[in-house]
Formats: C-alpha cells, sequence, structure tokens
C-alpha cells in the first residue's frame, strides 16, 4: 500500500485515495468547499489547493489521488507523495482563492443565517485576509425561491456547485443547473421544474455558504443560540440519523447526521419538517379517568391504583397493544405487563421511494416495526378479529401518537373491552376510547432503543424534556406491573435494557455505550 | 431563465433523418447536444423552451442539463434575435481596450441596450464573455465573423456596412 | 407636703420629661442633619422647613411598622427590657437641676424636680439599672448578635462606672456635698471657679466614661453594626426599637446635662448672680443651663461623626489601665491638697 | 543604597493622643461650614458626563426603518445575558432581510457596560444618557421593542455615537485584535 507523507506524518491510505480524504481522514485540516463525500469531484473551488514533491504548480488535493510508484521512483526511498499543507506558497494560494471567493460575497453575516457553521466564514477567518483590494461595486442579484422550501441568495453563492451535483447524483432529478458563464453564472432551475423532490431540504445543508437556505428556517434563530441532540428520526422505518437543533425545549430544525450504514449524509423532507406535526397538539399532561361527563384529571397514585385494580379483576382476560412508533423498552415493558398476549394496530403506510443513489425512504411510517417484533414474539397482527373469540377484559393500549386513525372495527371492539387503559401524549382517536388515559412522552422526548427495518439498533435520545407530569412510556407499564406483582420496580431505562437482554438472545449486549452514535446490528441479522 | 413567459409550443425537427445522422456520429447521445442545438437553432431562429424539451427527450437527459449548455455558449441564443448580432467581448482584455465605448455607441446609435434587438430587426447588441482573442482586443463578433483592434471609427464603419 | 406643693411637682415633672422627649426628638434629627453637613451632604431636608418635622415622620413610621416578636425568645423579658432600659434614663433628671431658684405664689421653687441629697449616687445608681435592660434584651432576643451585643455592654458598663464614679468622687470632695444643687451653687463665682478648671483630668476621665456609658462612639460596641447587626436590639422592632431609640437618646441628654452640672457650674451664668435677680435670673440660668448642654450634645454627635470605633481589647485597656489609674490618682491629689489646704 | 527609617519616636503630647483628637475634630467643624455637594435631585437635574451609559434605544433610519436586523450580536456579547431578541423576516421590500420581531432588554439584569453597541453592526443599539428610569414593578423595567424605539423619538436629535469618549474604547478594543 502507498506511504504518503503529509506534513511531516507519514500515513499509509490505499492505493487511490487522494490527497484531501487521506488527510481528513487523519485529522489534518485542508479548506475545502466544493469537495463532499457523497458527490463526485469536481475541483471547481481550488480551495484545497497543497504542495505536492516533484509537481511543477501547487495541486487541487481533492483530485489529486495516491497511487502506487515503483520503488526506484519513491521519493527519499521510502514515500510515494510527499505533500505540504502549510507551505508559504500554499498558504498565499488559499489567501488569494479567498480573496477570489469574496470578491463579490456581501459581507452580511449578523443577517445570514449560516453564520456560524459556513465554511466561507470559518476559512475566512483562518486563512484569509482581513481585506479586499476590490474596490468596485459588488455584483447583486435579487433572492430567488428555487423551489417551495429552498430559496438561494446569489449574492452568496460560489459556485461549488455542490447542489448541482446532488440533484443530478442523489436525489437523480437533476433540477439545479449552472446558468451561463463566468461573471454571470448563477445557479438556476427551470421554471415549469423546480426543486420539490423529497430531497431538496439537503442541498440547504450541503451548501458551504448562506446561499441555498431552507425557508422553514430562514431567520428564525442564530445557531449558536441553539443546543444539538444527535437523535433518530421517527418518521419511517430507515431511522435516518439526525441532530436536533433545539432551545429551550423548542425544536427548531432538524439536520442530518452521518451514519454510513443508514442515511450516508442526508435525510428526507417528511422526517425533516415532521416535527412541526408536535407542535400545537393537544397535549396529554396529567392522568385521566373516563367518567359519566367526560375525562377528569387525576393524581398518578390513583390512576395506577384503579389500573392495578381492574387488572387484578380481569383475571386471565388482559391484553396489551405495542406500538411500532415507541421504543423496544417501552414494548417489552407491555409485554411483561400482559403476559405477553399482545397485539398491534393496523400498519400506517405510505409509498416506498428508491433513489438512484440508495438512498430509501420507507414505506413503513413507524419507526420500530421491527424491534417491537423482536420483543413481543406472538405479537397478533389481526388482533381485531382475534380478539371476537377471546375474553378479553383489560387492554392495555401503547398509543401510535396523533397520526394514527381508527378505524370502525376497532372502535367497535374497544368498546366491547370492559377496561382500556391508553398510554398517549395527545388527545388522539384511541385516546378517546379509554376509561382512563396515562400521559406518555412526545417523539423527541423518547429515550430508549429503537431497531431499523435493516435490524440496526440506535440510541434514541431525548432532545427536549417531557411536558407537565408525563412519565417515560417504558416506566408507566413497569410501575403497575411492579405493583400489580408486589415486587421491586427498575429504577431506569439501562435497567429494562438489561431486562430485555435476558429475555432476547438478539439485545443482550446492548448498552447505550455500546450503541453510541451509530448504533449496532443485531447479533446474525443484520445484512451487514 | 431568459424565455419566461414565451408560450409553449411543441417543436420537430424538420429532418428526422438529419439528426439520426448526427446520434450515429457520436458514441452517446448525449454528445450529440451541440449539434442537434445548432440544427435546431438553423431551423427555429433561437433555442425555445419547445426546443429543449424535444432535444432533451432525443438525447435522454433532463431539461436542466440542457438549459446548462444553452445558457453555456454564446452563439446559442435563447430569444428571437435581428438580422446582425453584434457580440461585444467584455472580458478582461477588451474592456482595457475600450470595449465598453462600443457598447456605448452601440447604444446611442441604435437606441438598444445590451440584450435588445431595434425595431427594425437589424441589429441585436450582446455582451458576451472572453471571446478568444485577447490578443487583437477589442473584438466584436458579427454573426460568426470576428472584427478584431476595432477603433471608434472602424466599428462605425462596420455598422454602416451592415444592412 | 400641700396641694400646691404637689401641683408644682407635678408641673415640673411635666416640664422635666417632655423637655427631654423633645430634645431626644430633636437630637435625631440632629444626628443626621449635623452627620451628613460633616460629610458635604444635606440630610433631611424636605420634611417641614429644612426637614424639621422628619423626626415626627421618623416616629409615625415606628409605630407603624410591624410589630415582629421572633419565635424563639423569651417573651416575658423580651417585652420587659426596653422598658427597662428606658425608665432609668428618663428618671435620671429627676435631680438635675436646670435652673436657679424662683418665686411663685410666695414660696421659693427650686427648678429641679427632686432635691435628693444623694443626688449624685441617685445617677450613679440608675446608670447601673440601665445595663440590665441591656443585657436582658440580648439575652431574651434568642440571636448570637443580640447576646454578643448584651455582654460586651455589660462588661464596658461596669468597667467605665468605676472610672466615672471615681472622677466624681473628687468634684463631691471640692463640693464636700452629694446634693447636686450644692455642687453647682459650689461652682458660682468667679469666671474660673467652674469643676472643669479646677478639676480637669477628672472632667476628662469624666467625659469619656459617659461616652462609654451611653454607647456612643467611639465606644458603641454593643451595637457594632458592622459586626454585630444591631447588637441587642437587632431582633427588636416598631415601638419597642423606639423605645430603645428613645433610651439611648435620653440617657445623652441626661449626660451630657449631668457634664454641664458637675463641670460646667449647671444653671450658672458666668460673673453674674442670678439667685438675686429674681424671674429675670431664672430665666437666664435655664438658658444658660440649656446652652451648654445643647453644646455637649452637639459634642456627642461631633465625635461620633469623627472618631472610628474602638477595639474590644483597647477599650478594656483605656478603661482599667489608665482611666482607673488616673482616676485614683486624682482623688489622692484632690484629697491630699484639701487636707493640707485645711490643715492649715 | 539603603534607606534608613527611623521609627518615629512619639512625643509625650503624641501618645496623650488629646492633640490629635482635637485636629480630629476639626477636620469635620471644617467640613461642617463647608458648601454642600448635593444635587437636589428632582428640582435640581443631574448632567451625566459624556459617554455616560444609561438606557438602551434602538435606532431608526431616517425612512423610519428600524436598523436592527436581529443579528444577535448584541446579545452574544451581552455579558449579563439581558437581551432577548426573536428575528424573523423584515416587513420592509428593500434593504435589510432580517428584523427583530421581539427585543426585549432585562433593565434588572443589565449592567449599562456598553458592549452592545460595540457589537452592533448596525449602529442599532445605543446607550442614551437617560438615568431616571426607575418604576414601580419588576415587569415595568423589561423594557421591549416599541419601549426602546420610543427611547429614539425621545432621544433623537442626540447621535450618541459620536460622544468624545464613547468611540475611544471601542476603537482601541478593536485596533488590538485586528
Amino acid at each position: 500500500m502507498p506511504i504518503v507523507k503529509i506534513d511531516d506524518t507519514d500515513f499509509t491510505v490505499e492505493k487511490g485515495t487522494s490527497v484531501l480524504q487521506a488527510a481528513l481522514a487523519n485529522d489534518i485540516e485542508i479548506p475545502h468547499y466544493c469537495y463532499h463525500p457523497a458527490l463526485e469531484i469536481v475541483g471547481s473551488c481550488r480551495m484545497c489547493l497543497v504542495k505536492v514533491e516533484g509537481m511543477p504548480k501547487l495541486q487541487v488535493s481533492c483530485n489529486t489521488f495516491v497511487g502506487d510508484v515503483p520503488s526506484d521512483k519513491k521519493i527519499d526511498g521510502k514515500y510515494d507523495m510527499v505533500v505540504s499543507t502549510q507551505d508559504e506558497l500554499v498558504q498565499q494560494e488559499q489567501k488569494n482563492m479567498l480573496e477570489f471567493l469574496l470578491l463579490n460575497h456581501p459581507l452580511d453575516c449578523p443577517v445570514c443565517d449560516q453564520a456560524g457553521e459556513c465554511d466561507l466564514q470559518d476559512y475566512a477567518f483562518k486563512y484569509g485576509n482581513a481585506h479586499s483590494r476590490f474596490e468596485e461595486d459588488k455584483r447583486v442579484r435579487p433572492n430567488e425561491y428555487l423551489g417551495s422550501q429552498i430559496v438561494i441568495n446569489h449574492n452568496r453563492c460560489i459556485l461549488c456547485s455542490r447542489c448541482v451535483r446532488f440533484t443530478r447524483e442523489i436525489s437523480g432529478s437533476s433540477e439545479l443547473f449552472v446558468e451561463a458563464r463566468g461573471y454571470n453564472s448563477k445557479i438556476s432551475v427551470l421554471e415549469e421544474k423546480p426543486l420539490d423532490n423529497l430531497l431538496a431540504g439537503n442541498v440547504a445543508d450541503i451548501c458551504p455558504v448562506g446561499a441555498l437556505l431552507s425557508t422553514d428556517y430562514i431567520h428564525k434563530n442564530r445557531i449558536w443560540n441553539l443546543d444539538k441532540q444527535p437523535s433518530i428520526c421517527q418518521d419511517c422505518s430507515v431511522g435516518c440519523n439526525v441532530d436536533v437543533f433545539h432551545q429551550k425545549d423548542q425544536i427548531l430544525r432538524l439536520t442530518p447526521r452521518e451514519n454510513h450504514s443508514v442515511n450516508k449524509f442526508f435525510m428526507c423532507d417528511k422526517g425533516r419538517y415532521g416535527f412541526h406535526r408536535f407542535e400545537e397538539i393537544e397535549r396529554l399532561t396529567v392522568p385521566m379517568i373516563m367518567s359519566e361527563g367526560g375525562f377528569i384529571e387525576t393524581t398518578w397514585d390513583e390512576a395506577i391504583e384503579k389500573t392495578v385494580d381492574e387488572l387484578n379483576g380481569a383475571g386471565k382476560g388482559i391484553a396489551g397493544i405495542a406500538s411500532p412508533f415507541h421504543t423496544n423498552e417501552a414494548n417489552f415493558m407491555l409485554g411483561r405487563l400482559v403476559n405477553g398476549n399482545v397485539g398491534t394496530l393496523p400498519p400506517i403506510t405510505s409509498e416506498e421511494i428508491n433513489y438512484p443513489s440508495g438512498f430509501r425512504i420507507s414505506g413503513d411510517r413507524s419507526p420500530n416495526r421491527h424491534g417491537m417484533n423482536d420483543v413481543c414474539p406472538s405479537i397478533v397482527d389481526d388482533f381485531a378479529s382475534a380478539v371476537e373469540r377471546k375474553d378479553i377484559r383489560f387492554l392495555y393500549l401503547l398509543d401510535d401518537g396523533i397520526d394514527r386513525e381508527l378505524n370502525e372495527l376497532w372502535k367497535g371492539m374497544l368498546e366491547k373491552i370492559d377496561f382500556v387503559v391508553v398510554q398517549s401524549y395527545a388527545m388522539t382517536d384511541v385516546s378517546k376510547c379509554a376509561d382512563i388515559v396515562l400521559p406518555g412522552q412526545a417523539p423527541f422526548e423518547r429515550e430508549g432503543t429503537i431497531t431499523n427495518d435493516m435490524g440496526r439498533v440506535q440510541w434514541l435520545r431525548p432532545s427536549v424534556t417531557t411536558k407537565g407530569e408525563s412519565r417515560p412510556d417504558w416506566e408507566i407499564p413497569m410501575l403497575i406491573q411492579s405493583k400489580h406483582a408486589g415486587v421491586e420496580g427498575l429504577t431506569d431505562v439501562s435497567s429494562v435494557m438489561n431486562e430485555m437482554g435476558k429475555d432476547f438472545a438478539a439485545y443482550s449486549d446492548i448498552t447505550f455505550f455500546r450503541l453510541g452514535d451509530q448504533g449496532l446490528p443485531l447479533n446474525g441479522k443484520a445484512e451487514e | 431563465m431568459s424565455n419566461n413567459g414565451a408560450p409553449k409550443q411543441s417543436f420537430s425537427f424538420a429532418d428526422p433523418d438529419k439528426v439520426q445522422n448526427i446520434l450515429s456520429q457520436y458514441p452517446d447521445k448525449q454528445s450529440a447536444l451541440l449539434p442537434l442545438l445548432h440544427l435546431a437553432q438553423s431551423e427555429e431562429g433561437y433555442i425555445s423552451s419547445a426546443v429543449i424539451d424535444t432535444i432533451s427527450e432525443i438525447v435522454d437527459c433532463h431539461q436542466a442539463l440542457v438549459m446548462d449548455c444553452v445558457s453555456f455558449y454564446t452563439m446559442l441564443y435563447t430569444k428571437p434575435h435581428g438580422r446582425h448580432i453584434i457580440q461585444v467581448c467584455q472580458t478582461l482584455s477588451c474592456s482595457l481596450n475600450g470595449a465598453d465605448g462600443l457598447v456605448d455607441h452601440v447604444t446611442a446609435k441604435c437606441g438598444i441596450k445590451p440584450g435588445e434587438t431595434t425595431d427594425d430587426n437589424r441589429f441585436t447588441l450582446m455582451k458576451v464573455e472572453c471571446l478568444g482573442s485577447c490578443g487583437t482586443a477589442p473584438v466584436v463578433q458579427v454573426n460568426n465573423d470576428y472584427h478584431e483592434s476595432l477603433t471608434l471609427e472602424e466599428f462605425e464603419k462596420l455598422l454602416e456596412s451592415l444592412k | 407636703m400641700d396641694f400646691l406643693g404637689f401641683v408644682i411637682i407635678c408641673v415640673k415633672v411635666l416640664v422635666v420629661f417632655s423637655a427631654t422627649m423633645l430634645t431626644v426628638l430633636m437630637m435625631v434629627y440632629a444626628e443626621r442633619r449635623v452627620s451628613a453637613f460633616m460629610q458635604g451632604r444635606l440630610g433631611p431636608n424636605r420634611v417641614g422647613p429644612q426637614g424639621l418635622l422628619q423626626p415626627i415622620a421618623d416616629g409615625i413610621k415606628f409605630l407603624m411598622k410591624e410589630d415582629i416578636i421572633p419565635a424563639e425568645v423569651n417573651k416575658p423579658i423580651y417585652l420587659l427590657a426596653p422598658a427597662m432600659l428606658l425608665i432609668p434614663a428618663l428618671m435620671t433628671f429627676a435631680v438635675i437641676p436646670f435652673g436657679s431658684t424662683i418665686t411663685l405664689f410666695g414660696r421659693e421653687v427650686p427648678l429641679q424636680v427632686a432635691d435628693l441629697n444623694v443626688g449624685i449616687l441617685y445617677i450613679l445608681a440608675l446608670t447601673s439599672i440601665g445595663v440590665y435592660g441591656l443585657v436582658l434584651a440580648g439575652w431574651a432576643s434568642n440571636s448570637k448578635y443580640s447576646l454578643i451585643g448584651g455582654l460586651r455592654s455589660s462588661a464596658q458598663l461596669i468597667s467605665y462606672e468605676l472610672a466615672m464614679g471615681l472622677s466624681v468622687v473628687s468634684v463631691i470632695l471640692l463640693a464636700g456635698s452629694l446634693k447636686l444643687n450644692v455642687i453647682v451653687e459650689d461652682q458660682q463665682g468667679y469666671l474660673l471657679s467652674w469643676n472643669v478648671f479646677k478639676q480637669p483630668v477628672a472632667f476628662l476621665i469624666f467625659l469619656v466614661a459617659v461616652y462609654a456609658e451611653t454607647n456612643r462612639l467611639p465606644f458603641d460596641l454593643t451595637e457594632a453594626e458592622q459586626e454585630l447587626v444591631g447588637g441587642y436590639h437587632t431582633e427588636y422592632s416598631s415601638m419597642k426599637f423606639a423605645m430603645f431609640f428613645t433610651a439611648e437618646y435620653a440617657n445623652m441628654v441626661t449626660a451630657a446635662a449631668l457634664t454641664v452640672t458637675l463641670f460646667f457650674g449647671g444653671w450658672d451664668v458666668p460673673l453674674l448672680n442670678e439667685t438675686s435677680m429674681g424671674a429675670l435670673g431664672a430665666i437666664l440660668s435655664v438658658l444658660s443651663f440649656i446652652l451648654k448642654t445643647a453644646f455637649f450634645l452637639f459634642l456627642f454627635i461631633w465625635v461620633r461623626w469623627t472618631f472610628p470605633r474602638f477595639r474590644y481589647d483597647q477599650l478594656m485597656k483605656l478603661g482599667w489601665k489608665v482611666m482607673l489609674p488616673l482616676a485614683l490618682i486624682n482623688i489622692f491629689v484632690t484629697g491630699g491638697y484639701l487636707t493640707l489646704t485645711s490643715l492649715r | 543604597m539603603a534607606t534608613i527609617v527611623k521609627s518615629y519616636e512619639p512625643t509625650f503630647w503624641d501618645r496623650l493622643y488629646l492633640p490629635a483628637l482635637a485636629k480630629g475634630l476639626a477636620v469635620t467643624l471644617k467640613h461642617f461650614f463647608r458648601k454642600k455637594i448635593t444635587i437636589q435631585y428632582p428640582d435640581e437635574k443631574y448632567v451625566p458626563p459624556d459617554g455616560y451609559r444609561g438606557l438602551h434605544r434602538l435606532n431608526k433610519y431616517p425612512d423610519g426603518k428600524i436598523r436592527c436586523v436581529a443579528c444577535e450580536m448584541c446579545s452574544a456579547a451581552c455579558p449579563a445575558d439581558c437581551i432577548h431578541i426573536i428575528p424573523g423576516p423584515s416587513p420592509w421590500e428593500d434593504g435589510k432581510e432580517r428584523f427583530p420581531v421581539r427585543f426585549d432588554i432585562d433593565l434588572l439584569r443589565c449592567i449599562f457596560c456598553g458592549f452592545c453597541e460595540m457589537a452592533c453592526p448596525e449602529e442599532a443599539i445605543e446607550l442614551t444618557e437617560i438615568y431616571d428610569f426607575s418604576n414601580y414593578t419588576r415587569d415595568d423595567l423589561l423594557i421591549d421593542k416599541e419601549g426602546l424605539l420610543g427611547v429614539y423619538e425621545l432621544t433623537k436629535d442626540t447621535n450618541y455615537y459620536s460622544r468624545p469618549n464613547a468611540g475611544q474604547d471601542s476603537e482601541a478594543l478593536t485596533s488590538d485584535k485586528f
């Protein structure tokens, strides 16, 4: 394998690795704009220039590849390539390139939403000149809408063409192109074919400057005010890794987080803007008991006592409805509570979409069906029909959430059962059928593990605090079960995972520590 | 986009054999893009959005890609134009050698700004990027001919000679 | 005693009492104004002309304040303590002559509430009772600050009472009587007949001891707000605090009057024979007394805003190692002088 | 060369302390009769010196548009964390894109250090020389955008940025660093 020397350090790299990749993989910073690991290399920004020994001019490191050289031609008898990123000439060129890039760039960082996570800002600060020699008027163009969600500020654009390549290579829809040539060139879109595919939001993420902006987040806040929490998208069974940006328990935006086993670098707009669904819901925060006139608020102690009473009275006629929207831990505790007599609601589906790059939007809108089936092995799919033949008197129901609509069959079935407990975060169709409603957590409040449709277990971290008196989803069935059985309850979600590992071998060595940011494939089940 | 508001019409090549002939000369379809565009321009006079649709179907690529190509080359016109197209180079050498003066001259004489056509359809004035003749700046391309090292007087004579 | 005599006594008591209280009010105002002036400020000047009604506003405020009795205090003593301090402070004034004798309704009326033959002893006894008020207040409050304040005051008052008593002894030696009237009459006559000229050392000792006895700066260790918040009255509020406050200032008035009586000829106007001038003499004598007392009251304030507080060990050292020997020596010298002159 | 400092031997009079006491009394008495420096405040107004940092204001352009672009530089610079801004798109077509939908200053937290006006890229926030803005409730000391613009209307004749002392420190600060 070739040996490359970058700034006095030796690295052994795969043949055909670019210098930029080799440097980035080893934490050596080379500034770059047009290079993106998921996209084709064009070498148009010229920011990643490095000095390569034996080559007369500076080279773009993204498009210079390390190859095997015959041993007699090796530099110092050892290196296939010797690269300097700190050479005086390199530094001068970086300054010059930045001066070029900033010729027509407005210095409007105070009003730019990218400020704080802007490559141009960072590199200009780190590598650039303090002053521009450009005294003429800057080119000014009005903002344009490329699609319903994406607006472009032409003034800020540095024409790295990441967005154009994204639409050609990742989404395959090719809406964007570079119009005209030279001074007049700009990113453009055909009027009859705007940028409205389901991956459009990603172009705002990959834009290294503040040119492409998502209208959903524009002028909402400043990036340094927000807290960033790694999490998992809960809008389909793919389980894209995301970063949740929030402030004061309010989520402001979601961005994709790199995970090569799941979503690579991107996420779809359904998940990206999906969190808005939870903003104005009828959130449940206190336990409620159904009486003559309607629901009456009560305390947790009373609610649990009543549930346990009913549970005792029901004898063997108890069942539970697990939910593919909840964590493995919640479903596991539910299974324990109802002695494994578990069913589920009909799935919520939509069209499955596959992109040429391999990016996938699953047809199953629930994030954790795989995990639910794992921890509730005897699950009954067509529960509503199956229940007819059984004498069910107590039903504990984990509610899927605000997207769930109940059909007549289910409504009729729920009415027949003596006592229905619904654990939910909102007043949904399901909650309305309950005798007692126990407030659980909403998405983005939950903590636990979820398993995507490829069998990858991922750590779902809470991004915002749990509202009101609501309790963690796993804790509510646990409290009822421990009170019912008269045993000591579990104290935290890790101990639930531990218990779960005892019952299901596939989950036996799963801990938060081992899951980390990237998750783990299930033992022997994962496709990788 | 420069063809805003143009009514959408369908376009088809007058001689399909010619199209097939062009396509057969290249290893893949997309390489035939430029000759096809030239052919379409010779038939239609300019590249309309209908032309783009037709060609994108023939070469099997997105319209945006065709538009990318069309907007890159100044010889491909996206609007109807006059009989004589005056393209004044704007890039460094020509600019330093008085290209702006030539543009102002046309504007003063014919009353058209860059991008406009005279009422009698005689001239269309365009500012273009480098015409690749920097050694003999300033350069003006009239239709397909270069006129190099122009002074204002010569340019004036040139304009007079074009009818 | 006949009825008229009783009425006259009652009137005198009333006059002295109200005059003392009035002076206390004025002192509260004066304290703030004078301190402000000395610090380049103006002080209270917005209630009434020149802020003269400020003490009334202060008084009303005291009455209106919530009367807090902390939970863990010893209630009876806590309530009793302010009275135990205030009553002796007011009673002391009874034996101080504030003017010469006048003739009313055909009888001689001395301008003094009670002409006790043990006047000085009476005063010393009452000031000693006053210390109980402080100590009990400090103890009953059940607060560390109050307790320390009370302890300090008892130690301090006992220490300085000795020096004070001994300095007064030399005055008694000169006058040959414990009666304050006699002491005052003894100082009449020529200009330098006042005890301050005859007994300058005794005067100095007495003056310093008086500051200590009244808990005034530079000897206000019992309150020392930087260390003890408010000392013995930390836990008191409203009217009970006002009683402490009044007592403190009443003590000052008494102390000033006593200083005047013992060392500055009392109501004596130099070079005048007031008793022979009838009503005019009486008025002059009262005025003279008031003026002299006023000066010493001013001195109290003046000293307070000039000198810093003593450290506790310095206080004790001064009391026991300087003042007490000095006072003893002074008595010895005075006694020796008197013995020598009488022998001749 | 060592300097020999002889300790001061107090004389008898020094040890008596009485002359020192008299001297002290003389000092306070002298001050008793001196001219008083108190300003009779409500009747007589205090005139702050140039560069005084008082109540904030939000500046406008001559055409009435708010200068502020809600960049939140001031709230980032604020050491007391008293500036709270909610940005939004500007209601005006031309010019700046951003606009403060809400702009609240907690005057109870503010320490009037003036960092906000130094940080402001638009010269939008500015400290005036108004010092008498005490109030009866805490709520009344949370000043919002309308309040700040109201302060501008009151004081728009003065440009505090051009005060003799105001610019100096900001220039000194920036010239060092950049």
